[in-house]
């Protein structure tokens, strides 16, 4: 048995119960580096919603809470806010976050309250069995789009941003040091930390969306397609097309709602 | 009269297709009432999987199977899982004998079929051995007519893969027949 | 470089491949020894070549190998 | 069996696809879930080529209210969902009760409470179904346990959603909807299919919310000239906000029409019940199990029935009462803690014992289980 | 009246706010609504004083989900609302229920379905507190007709939650909430006040949701050294996924923990019950209303009772099914369709006669109508 | 009676019941005048969900619905979709539109599909009586914000942006014919439009916010506050502190969803 | 004894204020039990606007008016909407007769008290004229004690409100006290 | 200048004042009439000033002043 496991899952749930190649266990094994390396077992509490995604909560030897299909972002806040020294991790889905959860994600991104969100995109609803995503591409041929889908992808980050989030950033799991990075700056940021982790769903997007099953195949399209504004800058416009920026794309600070909130507690008993 | 039909193994292999083209076979063409289901494993696709098809002369009052009469196993798992199902004197037991090895001796009617390497060798591809499988048990057990199986992957499958199907159902009935013909012929399978 | 010892768990592993991509040196290679979840699982093949760059293990989505120095 | 239709072999979500299909049905919105999922994707598919519309909503609150705004488009509208999605859809039952808005909500139970049981089969929603949502109304709910009867009772439900302006449940289950079987597809012209009431007056003279003298108004589509008020408050015929005795005729009313018809919707079958000291009453897949142990019982020799119904909401009370006056005791198996029983024994009105059979674990019961209990009852 | 408590004129709404407090609620997140506004008003203001902490969140989906959190936090948390955000908190209300969450939610009924009549009361919503979620589970709703008793209802209610680990309802309506009275506020050391109750063996052997010999499990909070596992789904003893047998297990005892304590937990309130020929069986605001005709039939001369239901669910059935024993009829008067009239109906198992009373104008029933009915059926 | 109240409204539904210098009435002028100017009335349809500013969708001469608290986009999307050449105007309040309302807000925006919404902005719940609402500014009292509000208002505008939306506009009701101009060019946009109207609301936001109920001074104090880009161009930056930009902000052309489903229907149907 | 009062008028004249304030001296001073209740328009504030308080020494079964003993009225709207609400005979009502003229000659009790106009001359606050209209009230029908209504209005004002409103039920006391003792001494009101 | 003739609907006028404010001119004054609403409604005071630039019926919220010429 791997020995951050021992040191950080719960390793009677092992093995993970993705598809073999699924980039969940990926997440899995960022996150525990990284509560590993800064050493914060006892702090952490993670959530998650409903998804394949959703499950990674569960993998970690802290106390965790799963609740229903696009809410644990509320569950997230009642803990933070009952415990602000907590450190509060939210693994969530592009279908939980964005479609079903797109409320109260806006919301607690605009509250700016101290949470780690780990958004997987797989672009496709992975345990319902293949059904179109708000972040699915367009055009993209679904168990639900078996047309095309109408509308372009929804860019997560880019609504973080326009509802207030403080830390944003994209990587894949075909980049897994800069996600171990980001996700270590997500836990450590005083506010709205959310990245958002392109992942590989061999079982789904795989085989309905990008044409392959094999997860070597589909890492390698990660990492043509998913490339640093560094990279970027070396393309001519045509090349751009169709690839997508990772990095960390902001780290603000702003008040932050759960610090707030008890500041003013701590005022008005002090007047008291 | 009512028998009850069940294959199991990984997703992958087209377990569920299995399940598609028996119930279609007697219930479309074999003129019967069927009723047939699946069950995956949660998360894991191309995990465990478990197909049943209840085919009766008579309405289907009950659609789940109660004491399997024919049982397809296609791996260790699902044979450590399901086997106990089977009445051990009455029951009918096909493996896929590349994949499954030992079985246990109370089991009376157990049909070994190297469907796996049958269809790796002779059809190149391995998910083909389901249909192998399929040919076998209308070759040994009659449950469904071979013309309804053939007729039943024409309608459920999809392009290349039909003529695979159909040459696998093929290798499968030539070699439950030839095991029938021995069996009947006294030798020990 | 220190002998390096790549644990490949049989119990985890799905044989997905993707230490082998990761792998630029190429120590790995896919065995015909199938793990507890019924897939073919890699080997350890040239250990001698092994850099401990971690790719294999940081790009194993089921935490089934672990590189030890 | 009619001439001139096919044989087709479905599971259950896709026969009720089907039967939407010739029901008229031309607008689906929904939001994925298991075990309903097959319906969703039957409808992407075929929707469009019939001229058609899917739509895959953000989430199952959206999808519901779709809709009611898509039924006064003049188009027949569904969606399909499991308990969590059921849950967030109440709040647009609500809705489509008070605007008397046709539309037909197939919810395929799995185990609950909450994400429950995502594979395993129940009738744990039942009462949700018809009292989910706040306030006073009626709804139509039907229970199929056939891919056969997931076609033709989505096809009814459809029908009593236009006959009645309210919205219609299907309560299926997994095993159901998952069932592939042999189901009869009659010729389009030998399907009924009934269409919402169009008004006999000129649009200057027309109220919303006027009913006619069967107590359900006419109703034209948006934009065809009658300048329709449609609001979810209490409201007056004309429309608009209403309260006293107005509110409380309209209140009156969305209960009234569906309960005052209930022996014009309710539907049950009978099997030996003339002669049965021992009633097992049942619905949905547990119908086919409970069948099967009735049949065995009598061919044991002891004097069982079966009264299986089609109807769940209104509830079949007269049915029960009926076979409770004859009956010694009724059997109710149920793929929940024991909710319809309840109903049973309120309609039995003490007239004969009244033994729950719940299952819990997630299976269906087998039929030695309620023969089991028909003979543990015959005593 | 006891020493050293203090009397204030109050709102039901912000006897509720007092009652909260004292029972040691420490978070609230909601959503305003008529008629439940007050509610959130009051606590906007006292519980930042009081070291507690308020949100008004984006929805009432959100505001449920939140006080399972806080909850799980180890804080005391309760949210208010009415029918329409009612609705939308039926799937956390499921998710409190399978995660065994103490928590309190307070529906000030109005006039429904849908959006209602905002102004108006009702008591509309009495079996959607109890059914409006998916699958099977069981919880307590309470029904306050004083401001006194949403004072002390409110405290009850977070006791009950503690105790036995279930959301409860607080079922007030409109009249109760907005009426002003005297509330009688104990000193806080006379107010008892449960807490939930907390492992007996050390983190290393506990698991999440194993439960004591009284069918309740020990809740300690996040964060606490105990490696909690807390999910949506049907779980086992260690809050993983289960199925089957593991899983019944749990649905039986989610239900059991509340039905088999019926008698622990539910209270009503007698009045000349012993010899009364025609007994009215009321609760809330109704119960009001209800008294003074009982009490004026009896001056009158007609052998009237009356059984007040303070506690709704689980519900009362024994205590109906006694008085139903002696009565000749029971009057239900509802500011609903009548909904507690069908299970009044159900517990008294056809042993009298029972007569709904409904009202859905938007008004409490006046003294004199349940008078005339009482005396129409003291014939 | 007004000439154009005969034209276009319900007058038999008059007076509005908004209370005195409500600037929920301005909207219900600007659209009849809106509407009647371009002569649509007969395709028209109106909706709204709760709130003082959902009302307005009951005064028009044309058929409307009215659903519950934060639904009226999703509504509007089935009436829509069942016939494109209908005109579907949405008025929803900022609690309906970004609180209870804002996961179909952002979907419907990242559809582009057809409708004009029109968000009555007064920066708290009117109807309730003045609860905070995400528009309410950071440090504002209400009767749910007694010791003052701990976020910053919510942007509705930029929102809307980045979910996708192709036609932006902010005006107040103090902007009466940059306003109606506005209307009558969401109306006429081929996509989602979205027209932010700040509006006065004497009894509560006038009360708790800006300390006054006169209407006359909160119309000025909206003349002051809420500038165009040119005018703002004009101030120092320390000037520039506390206002709010006003102007028709996009007009992009995107694929319609509503043209495009029933494009896909009509390329089936002559594929059949 | 059972008694009941109504006040209405337009929400803007503090109508409910009145409600608070004659339940809080009742219950909290008087001692007695009681229940308040009021009613808005529902969208309009400063609309119309009804305020009930029932006063009693037992415990208050039904918390609701029936017939109002003492009715308050402030707006013409509310005298043509809650007066049919009065026993003509025994029920005593004031009126703002600043505000209504008019009253229907049925009414037996009717006492005029220019409320609105005492409170724009002698007090400069029209807002006033409520407390006005409850100090006259404790004068002519003792329903509330002066004393409590004076405690009343210090527990549930604030600040400078709180002075005008006092000096508002004095004034008010005043004009009833000199009704009382006109009346007593024979003169038509 | 056409003579020009402003109507105001004592039906539908709140007294918001908001008419007055708009008018650069001065056109109108609250009258000490009260409108079926209850409030003093405003009166046209100097029609001869008027511009008929229509501000004070566009300012209206209750749709209840028109200007006609
Ligand atoms: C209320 C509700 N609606 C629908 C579902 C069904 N459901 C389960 S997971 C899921 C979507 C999963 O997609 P995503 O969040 O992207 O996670 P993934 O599986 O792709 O990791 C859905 C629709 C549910 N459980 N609850
Ligand atoms: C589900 C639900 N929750 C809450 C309410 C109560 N409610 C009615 S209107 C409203 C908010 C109104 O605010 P806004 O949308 O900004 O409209 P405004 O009145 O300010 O114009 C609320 C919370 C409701 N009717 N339904
Ligand atoms: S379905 Fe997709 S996301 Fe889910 S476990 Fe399998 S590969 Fe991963
Ligand atoms: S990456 Fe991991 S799971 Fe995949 S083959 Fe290698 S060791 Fe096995
Ligand atoms: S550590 Fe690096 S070099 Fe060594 S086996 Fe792994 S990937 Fe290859
Ligand atoms: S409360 Fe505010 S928004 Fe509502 S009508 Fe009054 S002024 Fe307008
Ligand atoms: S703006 Fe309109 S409502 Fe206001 S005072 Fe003038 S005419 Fe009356
Ligand atoms: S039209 Fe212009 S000038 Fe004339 S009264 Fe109105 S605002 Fe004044
Ligand atoms: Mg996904
Ligand atoms: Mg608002």
């Amino acid at each position: 048995m791997h020995s951050l496991a021992q040191r950080v899952l719960r390793t009677e749930q092992l093995p993970f119960t993705f598809c073999p190649g699924c980039g969940d266990g990926i997440v899995v094994q960022m996150t525990a580096r990284a509560i590993d390396e800064l050493g914060i077992l006892d702090r952490v509490c993670t959530l998650g919603g409903v998804g394949c995604s959703s499950w990674i909560a569960t993998y970690f030897n802290v106390d965790f809470m799963k609740v229903p299909h696009g809410r644990a972002l509320p569950a997230a806040m009642g803990l933070k806010l009952t415990n602000p020294e907590r450190k509060v991790l939210v693994f969530t889905g592009d279908g939980d976050c964005v479609a079903i959860g797109g409320n109260h994600f806006i919301h607690a991104a605009h509250r700016n309250i101290d949470l780690a969100v780990i958004m997987l995109n797989n672009q496709i609803y992975g345990m319902t069995g293949g059904q179109v995503a708000p972040t699915t591409p367009a055009g993209a041929i679904t168990v639900t789009s078996p047309y095309g889908k109408i509308e372009p992808p929804f860019d997560a980050c880019e609504l973080a941003r326009a509802a207030g989030a403080t830390f944003i950033s994209r990587w894949t799991t075909a980049h897994p040091w800069q996600l171990l990075n980001a996700i270590k700056k997500a836990i450590q940021h005083p506010g709205f930390a959310f990245v958002e982790v392109v992942s590989p769903c061999p079982a789904q997007s795989g085989l309905y969306i990008q044409g392959s099953s094999d997860p070597v195949q589909l890492v390698e399209w990660m990492q043509q397609n998913y490339i640093t504004q560094e990279e970027m800058d070396l393309l001519s416009p045509a090349e751009r097309e169709g690839r997508t920026l990772v990095g960390d794309f902001l780290a603000a600070i702003r008040p932050e709602f759960a610090a707030r909130t008890h500041e003013l507690i701590d005022r008005l008993k002090e007047e008291k | 009269m009512r028998q009850e039909f069940v294959a199991a193994g990984f997703g992958s292999q087209g377990i569920i297709s299995m399940g598609i083209v028996v119930c279609t076979a007697a219930g479309l063409y074999d003129n019967k009432m069927v009723a047939q289901n699946q069950s995956n494993g949660p998360v894991a696709r191309g995990g465990a999987c478990r197909t049943e098809v209840v085919i009766s002369d008579a309405e289907i009052d009950y659609p789940r199977a109660l004491t399997p009469d024919i049982m397809i196993l296609m791996s260790e798992q699902a044979r450590d899982r399901y086997l106990s199902e089977v009445n051990p004197e009455q029951g009918q037991v096909l493996i896929d004998s590349t994949l499954v090895a030992a079985m246990p001796p109370q089991i009376k009617n157990v049909y070994r079929i190297p469907a796996t390497d049958i269809a790796e060798t002779k059809l190149g591809q391995r998910a083909a051995a389901g249909m192998v499988m399929l040919g076998a048990m209308a070759a040994l057990t009659g449950l469904v007519s071979y013309q309804g199986l053939q007729a039943a992957v024409r309608d459920t499958g999809e392009g290349d893969a039909t003529t695979v199907d159909l040459k696998a159902l093929e290798e499968g009935y030539a070699y439950g027949r030839t095991m029938l013909m021995a069996r009947e012929g006294g030798a020990i399978l | 470089m220190p002998a390096t010892s790549i644990n490949i768990d049989a119990n985890l592993c799905k044989g997905c491949k993707l230490c082998l991509l990761s792998c630029k040196e190429g120590v790995l290679t896919m065995s015909s020894q199938k793990g507890q979840q019924g897939y073919f699982i890699p080997e350890v093949a040239y250990p001698e070549r092994c850099t401990q760059c971690l790719r294999c293990e940081y790009f194993c989505p089921d935490m089934a190998i672990e590189v030890l120095s | 069996m009619a001439t001139g239709g096919t044989i087709k072999i479905m599971q259950g979500n896709e026969a009720c696809v089907e039967g939407a299909l010739a029901a008229g049905c031309r607008f689906y919105t929904g939001y994925p879930i298991e075990p309903a999922s097959e319906i969703a994707e039957g409808m992407a598919r075929q929707l469009p080529p019939a001229g058609g519309i899917f739509v895959q909503m953000e989430d199952e609150l959206a999808s519901v209210i779709a809709l009611v705004g898509a039924s006064w488009g003049g188009w027949k509208a569904m969606t399909a969902t499991s308990g969590p999605g059921f849950c967030l859809m109440q709040d647009g039952i609500g809705l489509a009760a008070i605007t008397e808005t046709p539309c037909v909500i197939v919810d395929v139970q799995r185990g609950g409470p909450a994400s429950g049981q995502s594979t395993a089969p129940s009738q744990g929603d039942v009462f949700q179904a018809r009292y989910g949502a706040n306030g006073d109304y009626s709804l139509i709910a039907l229970a199929p346990s056939t891919s056969q009867e997931m076609f033709e009772f989505t096809i009814k439900a459809f029908n009593l959603a236009e006959r009645y302006r309210v919205p219609v449940i299907v309560l299926a289950d997994e095993i159901v909807a998952h069932t592939r079987e042999r189901v009869y597809i009659p010729p389009a012209d030998q399907i009924a299919v009934v269409n919402r009431k169009q008004p006999a007056v000129p649009p200057a003279e027309f109220l919303t919310f006027k009913p006619d003298a069967d107590g359900i108004p006419p109703m034209p589509a948006f934009n065809t000239g009658y300048k329709l008020c449609v609001i979810s408050q209490v409201h007056n015929e004309k429309g608009f906000r209403a309260k006293g005795k107005e509110g409380a005729a309209l209140i009156r009313r969305l209960t009234d029409k569906i309960e005052k018809n209930a022996g014009a919707i309710c539907e049950v079958e009978e099997l030996y019940t003339e002669d049965a000291t021992t009633i097992v009453v049942c619905y949905g897949s547990v119908a086919r199990c409970a069948r099967r142990a009735v049949k065995d019982a009598r061919e044991q020799g002891w004097k069982a029935g079966l009264l299986k119904l089609n109807t769940l909401w209104p509830f079949p009370a007269k049915q029960v009462k009926a076979v409770a006056a004859r009956a010694q005791r009724i059997l109710v198996p149920e793929m929940n803690i024991g909710r319809i029983a309840l109903e049973v024994e309120r309609a039995s009105g003490g007239a004969c014992e009244v033994i729950p059979l719940p299952k819990l674990d997630g299976k269906c019961h087998i039929p030695a289980e309620i023969l089991a209990a028909i003979k543990g009852g015959c005593r």
